[in-house]
């Protein structure tokens, strides 16, 4: 399907769009779409969502490479493609009965964000990092931690986490290999990123390693329980 | 549509197009996307002896005109796909082509044993998989290996038998493949192609080599099909590497291909082969041309 | 830019960046536009014993990811380039290596004699051009030709000689080459290819296939450089294929590549051999790291 | 160097496009310019200029394929990639004594509207046809003559031609045929056009086959003599 942007803000490092879709749409946070290349000849990329209200997404992009690059430089009016929604909504995988301190990094933060205004209920508290304070310049929120600014967010993390919370996770491979080693015990749901072809479970891509096997990120993630995930082993 | 209608080894094709092994999978996610009984045929994910869990991540690189990928050929083993996937794909109203990748002569001859019961059309022996260590590649690196595979499968095999091959020694193994006797060629594989992280200085895909795919390769498939097509017109060719849109499927086919597969396509936009397949019929209805009049019109002098 | 500086046959060039033979022609436009002395080196376009008009137009067509080019080595023959060219090359402040195509280890030898009194830095036997029905292509197609042709090379150049190849046969031909003694190998030249015109149906190249280059064929260079380098460590090779900005001649340095060649990019714009120089320098300076560092860098483990 | 888009007109078939450079350029009628590709990934593409006055290019582009297709879809202060001038002015190729009808179709019209304007004094007429009256919508001029409505241009021509009128043409290779069978004995020189790589004389991309030998249209051309050039002989 396509959507027209109509407003775009821009930074050094990211770029947030909002793009107005022409046809219905009914995505849940934790569900990304594919934005595909004009042309159709190179790989389409999955991006989340940070909202979606009155036919209206809302991307938060991370300016790292050719396509992402490309997505920036577009203007209000323009037309992306867009397929989706994929994977599977976070409330679709997590335990009901807990509340969760949302923790992100970078673009991590933007399905989180998205949960978080459908699901206020399941929502203790937000952590939201970003490496320097550029971002407050497309990007304002309560619950934004600048690393420059204040150290380390996980440190931040312990004084808002309580004992019954559970995590849900989206940020950077280190920064979550900080997160299980700091707290072992603890209910952590991590949404896992992947180079992705398909984005339809179709091509094998974008596996994970699980105690059930070989899983697809896109069609049985993004999200997954950190019990769940194992290292590759062949 | 009747004007895209053609027949080849017997079997006859609503539309020249079908889908290439392995990025469409089974069909299972894309049924649920378009209506996979539109379509010419689908050919199914390469399966092996015994299942595989595929090469660890990343197994997809993004590259100028195209994509590397490194699945290594990740499947349950073709027992569980006869049980929960042949069923599924029997439901499918066209030709269901079957891929078939084994280390050798034996294996192949088990699978197709297996399969010759099944409403399958046809077996598609996938000698040329970049991404496993053994495996195809191994059959492929050896001709007379591949006379022999080919041979043997001619012989068990009920259903017309395609035998897929990259652009390594083509020439040499296509000719021990009509030799023995083989239906068809599918061409092309993925091309062997690296990528380099320059901040580590190492290879992105941990097995180093992956396979090249997309319109960067179509020049190159195009006039791999042609040369095989000039050497052996009688020959049935499934023409693939790069297909996007209906021009693209009508080059292949005027270089000398009977069906053309998509397979990159599918991932970029699952509705790419629907969309071939309209404007084709547009194509040929606009210039007032039979699908004959296209078939190998670049051979001609 | 001391930190690019890099020893290669016992040559010294200034940084790894050279033009590929062709398109920057013998670089009599060129440094119109830029300072070729400002290059690691600069590889003239191949000339043969007679000279050659090379073929119809069109001779060029673009192509998703690159283009394909059916040239035909237009040349003026060696007698001329000697009388006309070479002093015009030898008035460049950089390595000049001269490329030489042939049908016949006869006319090789013909021709480095001819040249072996000038300041040439190397010679570069071509014997992989996609674009001339008989001519190097011919020589590639027997190895043992090969063999010949280079051993007889080496035995009468006073220069070293690097030897350059397409894909199609290389690991053969290399082996032959090594054998031979030669002191390097060019990877890889343009990889055939076709386009067909949709509306007559016939190719829109007068010889049907072409060669394709450009960023399309890098993953394909990088993983044939990466092989090659892997099977002789201490070969010289010249990489090249689709290099069009710093961050691709670093990734042919991390595969095995002495020095990069500059084709499609040249056409492109003349100023990306100087950028990435440039840009090389800078990337070396911000990481902190000598050349040394960087090449074959992909080939541990 | 670069140039910034400040005028766009568009057509179905066409497009108009006011270029301000950003260095100093000096471009005289029938040389013309490489536009690049944004990412310099694919070939850069000859175009000729319409007109250049105070900094600012005015290229006229047929839309046919990738290239022209992407040109056509820039907007106003987009930045294009400009190389040139390149070929020789037609000045320096013609026969200075006479006085010329400049026959033009499609954008070959192009080169020619330059011509006129920089030497009114070397015009006699001019004639440039169109296939259809939408060229209307973007571009005007009094020698515009629409096939459409008024026929073949080569009738007209007669009408206007004089005796000691040489001709410059520039246009489709089969209206080329036809001039040169229906005038044996003029004058004739013809803006050629061929697939470039370089448009700089390097890659030996642009061949034409002339009675001096092999020459390069982007070099050596794009006008020639049509006494020079030969159907190409292997
Ligand atoms: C489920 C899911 C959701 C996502 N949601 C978002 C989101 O909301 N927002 C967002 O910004 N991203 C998101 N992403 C990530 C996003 O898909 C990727 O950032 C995007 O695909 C990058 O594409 P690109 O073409 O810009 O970068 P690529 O070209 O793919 O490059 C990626 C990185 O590699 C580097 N690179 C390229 N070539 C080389 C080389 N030779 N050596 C070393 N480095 C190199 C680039 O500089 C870059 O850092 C999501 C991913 C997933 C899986
Ligand atoms: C000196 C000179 C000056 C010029 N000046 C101008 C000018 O002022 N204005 C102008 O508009 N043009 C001019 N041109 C022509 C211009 O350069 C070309 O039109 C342009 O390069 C086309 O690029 P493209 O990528 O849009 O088309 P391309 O992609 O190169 O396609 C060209 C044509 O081929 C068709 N095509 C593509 N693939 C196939 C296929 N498989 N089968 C059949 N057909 C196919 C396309 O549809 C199109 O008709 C000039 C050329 C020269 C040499
Ligand atoms: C992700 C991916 C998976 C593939 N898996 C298989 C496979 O299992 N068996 C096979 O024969 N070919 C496989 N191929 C190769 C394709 O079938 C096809 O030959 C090749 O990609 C060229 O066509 P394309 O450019 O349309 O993708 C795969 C290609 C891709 C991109
Ligand atoms: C227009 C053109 C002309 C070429 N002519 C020659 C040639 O004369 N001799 C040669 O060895 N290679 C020739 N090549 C091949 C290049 O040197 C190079 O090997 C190939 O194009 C791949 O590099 P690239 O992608 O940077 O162009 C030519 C390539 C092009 C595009
Ligand atoms: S991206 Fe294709 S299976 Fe996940
Ligand atoms: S385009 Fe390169 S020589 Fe004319």
């Amino acid at each position: 399907m396509e959507g027209k942007i109509i407003l775009k803000k821009i930074s050094k490092e990211y770029c947030i769009l909002k793009v107005k879709l022409t046809e219905d749409m009914n995505i849940l946070p934790g569900q990304f779409v594919m934005l595909s290349h004009p042309l159709k000849k190179e790989l389409s990329k999955p991006f989340s969502v940070m909202d979606f209200e009155d036919g209206v997404l809302t991307f938060f992009v991370k300016i790292v490479g050719k396509f992402s690059k490309l997505l920036s430089e577009l203007k209000e009016n323009d037309i992306l493609n867009i397929k989706g929604p994929l994977g599977v909504p976070y409330i679709n995988k997590i335990d009901k009965n807990l509340k969760y301190v949302l923790v992100g990094g970078g673009c991590g933060a933007v399905s989180l964000i998205y949960f978080k205004k459908i699901y206020p209920n399941l929502v203790e508290n937000e952590l939201y990092g970003f490496k320097n304070s550029s971002i407050r310049k497309i990007f304002e929120h309560k619950s934004l931690f600048i690393d420059e600014e204040s150290g380390n967010p996980l440190d931040k993390l312990d004084t808002i986490l309580k004992e019954k919370n559970g995590i849900i996770f989206c940020g950077s491979k280190g920064m979550q290999k900080a997160l299980l080693n700091k707290y072992p015990n603890k209910k952590i749901y991590m949404s896992l990123e992947e180079n992705m072809g398909c984005g339809e479970g179709m091509c094998k891509g974008c596996p994970v390693m699980t105690t059930n096997g070989v899983k697809m990120v896109c069609k049985d993630g993004p999200l997954f329980d950190s019990k769940e995930v194992l290292e590759w082993k062949d | 549509m009747e004007r895209l209608k053609t027949k080849v080894c017997g079997i006859t094709f609503n539309n020249p197009v079908i889908t290439a092994s392995g990025p469409s999978g089974n069909g299972e996610e894309l049924n649920k996307l378009i209506d996979i009984s539109k379509l010419g045929g689908f050919t199914s994910k390469t399966i092996t002896l015994n299942s595989k869990i595929g090469n660890p991540p990343p197994r997809i690189i993004n590259v100028d005109g195209g994509m590397l990928n490194s699945i290594g050929l990740q499947n349950d083993g073709y027992i569980e796909f006869k049980k929960n996937t042949v069923p599924f794909l029997e439901s499918l109203n066209t030709n269901i082509i079957a891929s078939l990748g084994g280390y050798d002569s034996q294996e192949f001859e088990i699978m197709i044993k297996e399969l010759n019961s099944t409403k399958i059309k046809a077996f598609e022996l996938n000698l040329s998989c970049p991404n496993v260590s053994k495996g195809g590649a191994v059959i492929s690196q050896n001709p007379n290996l591949v006379y022999e595979v080919v041979k043997n499968a001619k012989k068990i095999s009920k259903k017309p038998i395609f035998v897929k091959f990259g652009i390594e020694n083509v020439d040499e193994l296509v000719e021990n493949t009509v030799a023995a006797g083989a239906d068809g060629v599918t061409l092309i594989n993925c091309i062997k192609g690296m990528k380099i992280d320059i901040n580590t200085g190492k290879t992105i895909l941990k097995r180093k080599i992956g396979g090249l795919s997309g319109p960067a390769i179509k020049p190159i498939a195009l006039a791999t099909v042609y040369k095989i097509k000039n050497k052996y017109p009688d020959l049935s060719i499934i023409g693939m590497g790069g297909i996007m849109n209906f021009e693209d499927a009508l080059e292949f086919m005027m270089a000398g291909a009977s069906l053309v597969g998509i397979g990159t396509g599918v991932m970029i936009d699952h509705e790419i082969p629907v969309n071939i397949i309209k404007n084709l019929n547009n194509f040929l209805l606009k210039k007032n041309k039979k699908l004959d009049e296209i078939f190998s019109s670049a051979q001609e002098v």
